[in-house]
């Protein structure tokens, strides 16, 4: 590559990262918030202590961890799921309900481990509808899974004006899960509960899945060649696919059952700001990758608790965190980018 | 963070959508910003996103030393009861609901009185005897509320027909339009709106159309729309928060459920002046009788069909 | 003598690591068939494509009739008449036959319309010969009338300089016959070839003149009258000794059997939309036997292929089939490894079915190793599969799929795409599992291969399969459903 | 005003913006790009008008709206085509910047008085004689004049794509960008023509919602469209008519929700809300929505 090649190409480049940063600058600034009190707010709000790490961030990165292991997994097999989020409520509805229906009879633990089961047949069974459509139908699962998403919204919501209202009948959510059918806490006095260490283990335990077993070689190879997967290795590759796709799923729900059981202890309509699409971005900045999943899922976590001490402390915007999240994706994409292009030019 | 604690009077406020709706979240955002002139508070506001963030927010300022936090909506209220215990220091008020603890307590608006009056006032400007509800999700509140407007619009006139439709979102102004000019299409004429920022829709909706009319909820939006808007179903919600904060500041708070009435001035009925003729004088003095009542504490809702 | 039509002077081109042009000449005369040779990976592509403005030279001047030129896109080629037609197609398979012939137009207005288009076509047509339905789809058409409609691309462009970067390996023998006759009258019309191609006896029978390029230097340019085959294998090649071509039919050897190890009976095959595409084929092979298989395009062996590969169930018929079977098939790329995955997994990913539990890796790498060793698989420490060239891959997948010593080889192609040298090496390697007494199958649209290798012949034609004498008049007669 | 008059009046209104954000997205999705940034382009779109309607009346807010979603598409663009950076991350990311941003500077410009309903607006524009058609003629002829361009847009790109040499070039770079740049075409130029194009209709869509519908902007009102225009182009499978179709389908559906609520039937809100996801679904399946999406939709250039 020329230098004056060179050049045109950095040029749009640095364009765009001088915008971000103005735009970051000029958002804070309008806003009427002081710099330095704005940065130290994200910094001890998502880092900065062992209460906004323990209570805030890791809290918040479960479920970006988990439903970024879903997505792995469903692209690593070829499958575009991104129908996370309503995996994701599908598995918080069915296991909540499970957890209120058999708090009362069964011992907590059990009635536990019966609820995060549920929860993830249910994101299994969502996540189905759309891998039948496509196995069948050859319906685009980007699209069904969108359509599943809207879907999963609105039932949701139907759930808790209905079948699933607490007993007064007066508030859209569930009734409250009895302390038996919550999730322990990991450390006293913080709200990081168990589900956390779940996440990281499931990503352990993909990442050995992908690496060392069969089953994860032949997910592997589905996604990358799937031609030569079947042909030269005999796979099932629909089969494969349908199976990741519905695993994917389960994950996905697995992660509702455990944010209903261990963060919001209710069922209501906005139980997921839209953790399902983020966790997309967590997954592809992870490279698809299960352990780094677990990094970019804390980084992400970490993002939201600092934007959240920012608006508290310093007088942010809310629309800030998105806007942070939105930066830092960007920002983390371009330099990713920039270094695998010099790579190729390099002699 | 470790609780300084006299330093300051600081006010936290936690709302469940964005300040600029010109409804229920502007109005607790302005009473944020009253308390902060007239009691010289320190004050912040965050803005959460889902259930999650309740929970750690009403820790995070119990733990940062708050005196008084305000959670804005019924949602708030487990939150909060979980968490106020651990924060003996920090008063907990959650706007609407039921519950009430140490240091926590929560406002209860009967919002069924001034929506009775705001049935009376649709029912008597209807000339087709159809008037609609149109709120955004199907909230307590906003239930209660549209059942008190339909009682409202019977006791005037026992044969209209009152139909009840919701968005689905509070931001959504254009199918806010959407569903009014649906409802317009089935001949309503007076549509009481509740749907927050969704609701600017139904104001557009009334203007584009001959002879419909609106009403207006949370706050006075009486200027939103001045020729289409009959009146504004008032919470008063800055009144109601710097009344709160008043006690807390003087340390004389007792926690309880604070009712807010038709007596106590933060719920009310507020006429539109620009489109007061429309009002029969039988209209007036009948609406009157029944707000006289109110005052004097005697009202309550007739049974519903 | 006149300016050439086409100059390339000390052209240099280097890709990362790779210097793929290092001080390159060609010079073709106007009016003439210039042959275009060398070893894979020499340089004829990426000289040509430099030439047509797809690539940009490093270093170097490109020339055309004695003025310098300098290309911003092949666009500009394109314009001042020059025409390639790619190794790999450059065809749209969604669109028409017409709409590809127009793109690249010009033009919101004036100039391009579905109608016009069509009437291109069928003028090119009956003025050249190669006829094409400008209303067909692509997708449908055969790989013949997809070379034919690379060259109608370029002559629709008014080229008169046209690159043919290897026309006809994908092209029946007849129809490479007809493309020569063609490729003759376009330049006694005037026009200028340039014939990339691996067939070096139908180089020197068709050029005038020939370049032969090594490690990206030019390292012979004469008259074809003045070479012979002998001096230009050796310029090729770089080194006096010739690959040992088998050019004569061997006998069966010792590990022969006359028990079959493959057999199909009565088998049928039907496509998704149920049109039957194989009929009531009957097949045997023994241990240590070669079958060649031929077939025009569509004509059935593809299914026969696949389902003597057990690679696909028959809608009915009998088939006995052993249990190691080696499948090389003729889309590499696409069917037989994944480019993204290492050496390691794509030995792995050979009935990557059957696997349980954990992978072996440690086995798979030093298999991969190995199989790099064993089939001159160069660079040898490449990290991935698709970093290497078509030619490398190819010996690659041969290997894995000799491994262990399967029962049957079923091989598609062999050769396709490979120099002189790697094609001697793959032959050989086929012949050595026949001795130890594999059973092979091998499909080839050069019939001269077939008739090297195999001992007995299939050919199919329209879903029927027949067995004919091993004998280039037969089979080109089967082919083409003369009995 | 008969029933049947009123609700194919809600149906062109309601499909009017997902009309112009399908469009957009339908040549993006030709040129073998999926912008998942086009809900980012549409409430830029509508901020943009208010802004630019605020200060010099509805045209003017039209300006704006398609300054706001082209540089939008300008954005994605950089990241997917000079970057090469993954299209569905960088489609997320810029919807998420764009909501956040919009809202951030609605906030900061208007405080939380917000704009009201102040904002100059379009009002039906009558067009007379056809207007009076039975059925359809206020339906279609009665609408503020953001919907017209729609009945020119569509005929005009159906012509576009398969009757001119550049709506060849759009369809095989959609195809065969590798087919196409041997045949002399630019594929980064045909690209960021159509991202650019698809942000403006995205920026148009937004305008819609401000100019000819709400009258107000606020946080967040987009509310999907954009993710359900990707639908509707997936359900058009991907020709000008049959988006047009698709999103006559989805505006009927639409309508019907909102006629179910006034007619008070008796079915819970909430799933007469999810109807129209149902539907795309099961038509969806049974059209067969894989086999007609353009090849490389999607695909990593290197
Ligand atoms: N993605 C890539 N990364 C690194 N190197 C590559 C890549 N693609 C190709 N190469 C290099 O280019 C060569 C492959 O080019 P190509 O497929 O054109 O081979 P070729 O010259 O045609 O050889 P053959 O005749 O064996 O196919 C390899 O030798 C390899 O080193
Ligand atoms: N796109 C590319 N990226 C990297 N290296 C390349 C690329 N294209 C070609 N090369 C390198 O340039 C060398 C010459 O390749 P080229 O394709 O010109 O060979 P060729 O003579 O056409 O071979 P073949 O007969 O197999 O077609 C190759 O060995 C390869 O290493
Ligand atoms: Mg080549
Ligand atoms: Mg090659």
């Amino acid at each position: 590559m020329s230098r004056a090649r060179a050049w045109r190409e950095a040029l749009p480049v640095g364009a765009v990262a001088g915008a971000l940063l103005l735009v970051a600058v000029v958002v804070l600034v309008s806003a009427g918030a002081d710099l330095r009190t704005a940065l130290s707010a994200l910094w001890i709000g998502s880092l900065g202590s062992r209460y906004a790490l323990l209570s805030a961030t890791l809290v918040r990165a479960t479920p970006l961890i988990l439903l970024g292991l879903s997505v792995t997994l469903a692209f690593r097999a070829g499958v575009l799921n991104i129908g996370a989020e309503g995996q994701f409520i599908a598995g918080a509805s069915a296991g909540g309900a499970v957890a209120l229906a058999t708090a009362a009879v069964l011992p907590g633990p059990v009635s536990l481990l019966v609820a995060l089961t549920t929860g993830v047949v249910a994101g299994g069974v969502w996540a189905a509808v759309a891998a039948e459509l496509r196995r069948r139908f050859g319906v685009l699962e980007v699209i069904s899974t969108l359509m599943l998403n809207f879907i999963a919204l609105y039932g949701v919501s139907y759930l808790v004006h209905g079948p699933l209202q607490e007993p007064t009948h007066v508030y859209p959510q569930s009734a409250t899960l009895p302390m038996v059918a919550r999730l322990p806490f990991v450390f006293d006095g913080q709200r990081l509960h168990v589900g956390f260490i779940l996440a990281v283990l499931l990503g352990l335990a993909l990442w050995y899945v992908f690496a060392r077993t069969a089953a994860g070689f032949r997910i592997r190879i589905t996604g990358a060649g799937a031609a030569a997967a079947a042909s030269a290795g005999a796979v099932d590759t629909a089969r494969v696919s349908f199976l990741a796709f519905i695993a994917s799923g389960a994950i996905a729900g697995g992660a509702g059952a455990v944010e209903v059981t261990g963060v919001t202890y209710t069922l209501f309509e906005r139980i997921s700001p839209g953790y399902g699409y983020s966790a997309i971005a967590v997954a592809l900045l992870a490279r698809l990758h299960p352990v780094a999943v677990i990094g970019a899922g804390v980084f992400f976590g970490a993002l939201e608790a600092g934007a959240a001490a920012m608006q508290r402390d310093a007088g942010v915007p809310s629309q800030f965190a998105s806007i942070l999240e939105a930066l830092a994706i960007l920002g983390v994409l371009a330099v990713d980018r920039l270094r695998a292009r010099r790579q190729e030019a390099a002699p | 963070a470790g609780s300084e604690r006299g330093v300051a009077f600081r006010v936290a406020l936690l709302t469940p959508g964005p300040i600029t709706d010109q409804s229920w979240n502007s109005a607790a955002y302005a009473g944020l910003m009253r308390i902060k002139d007239s009691l010289g508070a320190q004050v912040s506001h965050i803005q959460t996103k889902t259930p999650a963030e309740f929970d750690e927010n009403f820790r995070q300022y119990g733990a940062s030393g708050y005196s008084l936090v305000f959670g804005h909506g019924f949602e708030f209220q487990e939150a909060a009861a979980r968490v106020s215990p651990e924060y003996p220091n920090t008063i907990y008020v959650t706007t609407g609901g039921i519950s009430m603890g140490k240091n926590l307590a929560s406002m209860s608006f009967s919002f069924d009185e001034p929506s009775f009056l705001a049935g009376m006032i649709a029912a008597s400007v209807s000339k087709s005897d159809i008037v609609g509800c149109l709120g955004g999700t199907e909230l307590p509140p906003v239930k209660a509320s549209f059942l008190a407007f339909r009682a409202g619009v019977h006791a005037v006139k026992p044969r209209a027909t009152v139909i009840t439709a919701f968005i689905g979102n509070w931001d959504d102004a254009a199918a806010g339009k959407e569903q009014a000019l649906a409802q317009i299409g089935r001949g309503v004429d007076v549509i009481f709106q509740n749907a927050d920022a969704a609701g600017l829709g139904v104001f557009q909706a009334a203007r584009d159309s001959k002879s419909v009319y609106v009403v207006g909820s949370n706050s006075n939006q009486n200027e939103v729309a001045p020729r289409v808007t009959l009146g504004s179903v008032v919470i008063d919600l800055p009144h109601a928060f710097i009344t709160v904060a008043r006690e807390v500041k003087a340390k004389t708070f007792q926690a309880r459920v604070i009712q807010f009435n038709t007596r106590s001035a933060v719920v009310r009925w507020v006429p539109n002046p620009a489109t007061a003729s429309l009002l029969s004088a039988r209209a007036i003095s009948m609406v009157d009788s029944v707000r006289a009542t109110m005052l004097a504490g005697h009202f309550s809702l007739p049974a519903g069909r | 003598m006149s300016d050439p039509a086409l100059s390339l002077r000390g052209v240099s081109k280097r890709f990362g690591r790779t210097l793929a042009l290092d001080g390159a000449e060609l010079h073709v005369q106007p009016g003439t068939i210039h042959a275009l040779l060398g070893e894979n990976g020499a340089g004829k592509s990426t000289l040509m494509r430099i030439a047509f403005g797809e690539l940009r030279a490093d270093d170097g001047v490109v020339a055309l009739a004695g003025t310098n030129r300098e290309w911003s896109s092949s666009a500009d080629a394109i314009a001042v008449g020059i025409g390639m037609v790619h190794q790999h197609f450059t065809l749209v398979p969604a669109l028409t036959v017409a709409e590809n012939v127009a793109l690249g137009d010009r033009g919101f207005w004036g100039g391009y319309t579905p109608a016009r288009a069509a009437e291109r076509v069928r003028k090119i047509g009956t003025q050249t010969g190669l006829v094409l339905d400008p209303t067909a789809r692509v997708a449908d058409l055969s790989v013949g009338a997809q070379q034919r409609l690379e060259i109608v691309k370029a002559l629709a462009r008014n080229a008169r300089v046209l690159i043919l970067d290897e026309p006809t390996a994908v092209l029946s023998p007849r129809e490479s016959a007809e493309l020569y006759g063609w490729l003759r009258e376009f330049v006694a019309g005037g026009g200028t070839g340039i014939l990339i191609t691996h067939k070096l006896r139908e180089a020197l029978t068709l050029a005038d003149d020939v370049t032969v390029l090594r490690h990206g230097r030019t390292v012979l340019q004469s008259a074809v009258s003045e070479v012979t085959e002998a001096s230009v294998v050796t310029a090729l090649l770089g080194d006096a000794r010739g690959p040992r071509v088998g050019s004569a039919r061997r006998s069966p050897r010792g590990m022969r059997t006359d028990a079959p190890v493959v057999e199909l009976r009565r088998v049928s095959m039907k496509d998704a939309r149920g049109v039957l595409r194989l009929r009531e084929a009957t097949v045997a092979v023994c241990a240590g036997e070669i079958l060649g298989v031929a077939g025009i395009e569509g004509a059935g062996q593809f299914d026969l292929l696949r389902i003597l590969a057990g690679r696909r169930a028959p809608s009915s018929g009998t088939v006995t089939l052993p249990s190691r079977i080696g499948f090389v098939p003729e889309d590499r790329l696409r069917d037989a490894i994944v480019p993204t995955m290492s050496p390691a997994e794509n030995v792995a990913l050979h009935d990557a079915r059957h696997f349980r539990g954990h992978m072996p890796w440690r086995e798979l790498e030093s298999e991969a190793v190995a199989i790099i060793a064993e089939y001159d698989v160069r660079p040898t420490d490449s990290a991935t599969i698709g970093a290497l060239s078509g030619g490398n891959q190819q010996k690659f997948v041969l290997g894995r799929e000799l491994r262990g010593s399967p029962q049957l080889l079923v091989v598609e192609n062999p050769t396709r795409g490979l120099d002189i040298r790697a094609a001697a090496f793959v032959l050989d390697r086929i012949r050595s599992a026949q001795d130890s007494g594999c059973a092979v199958i091998v499909y080839s649209s050069d019939l001269d291969e077939l008739l090297t290798l195999a001992e007995r012949m299939l050919v199919c034609h329209a879903g029927e399969v027949r067995e004919v004498p091993v004998e280039m008049e037969a089979i080109g007669r089967a082919m083409v459903g003369i009995t | 005003m008969s029933a049947t008059s009123a609700f194919a009046e809600a149906v062109v209104r309601v499909a009017t913006p997902l009309a112009y954000a399908a469009l957009g997205e339908l040549v993006v999705e030709r040129a073998g790009i999926i912008n998942i940034g086009l809900e980012g382009s549409i409430i830029a779109g509508a901020y943009g008008a208010l802004v630019f309607a605020g200060h010099g009346g509805a045209i003017f807010g039209v300006a704006g709206a398609l300054l706001a979603g082209i540089l939008l598409a300008t954005l994605f663009a950089v990241f997917v085509l000079v970057l090469r950076a993954d299209q569905i991350i960088t489609g997320t990311a810029i919807s998420m910047l764009a909501l956040g941003t919009t809202g951030a500077l609605y906030q900061t410009m208007y405080g939380s008085v917000g704009a009201a309903l102040t904002t100059p607006t379009f009002a039906p524009m009558v067009i007379p004689g056809l207007s009076s058609l039975p059925v359809v003629g206020r339906a279609l002829f009665a609408q503020p004049v953001m919907t017209y361009p729609l009945y020119l847009l569509f005929p005009i790109l159906a012509w576009w794509l398969y009757r001119t040499a550049d709506g060849l070039a759009l369809r095989a770079v959609g195809e065969k960008p590798s087919a196409a740049a041997a045949a002399g075409i630019s594929v980064s130029r045909v690209q960021w023509l159509a991202l650019l194009f698809g942000g403006a209709m995205g920026g148009l869509s937004g305008a819609t919602l401000v100019l000819a519908q709400a009258g107000t902007f606020l946080e967040g009102m987009s509310a999907g469209r954009g993710f359900i225009a990707i639908a509707i182009v997936a359900l058009g499978r991907w020709t000008p008519l049959g988006v047009a179709g698709a999103v006559l389908l989805f505006g009927a559906a639409g309508a019907l929700q909102f006629l179910a609520q006034a007619m008070a039937w008796p079915i819970p809100y909430s799933i007469s809300l999810a109807t129209p996801y149902v539907f795309t679904l099961v038509v969806l399946a049974v059209a067969r929505g894989r086999a007609v999406a353009p090849v490389a939709l999607g695909a990593h250039r290197e």
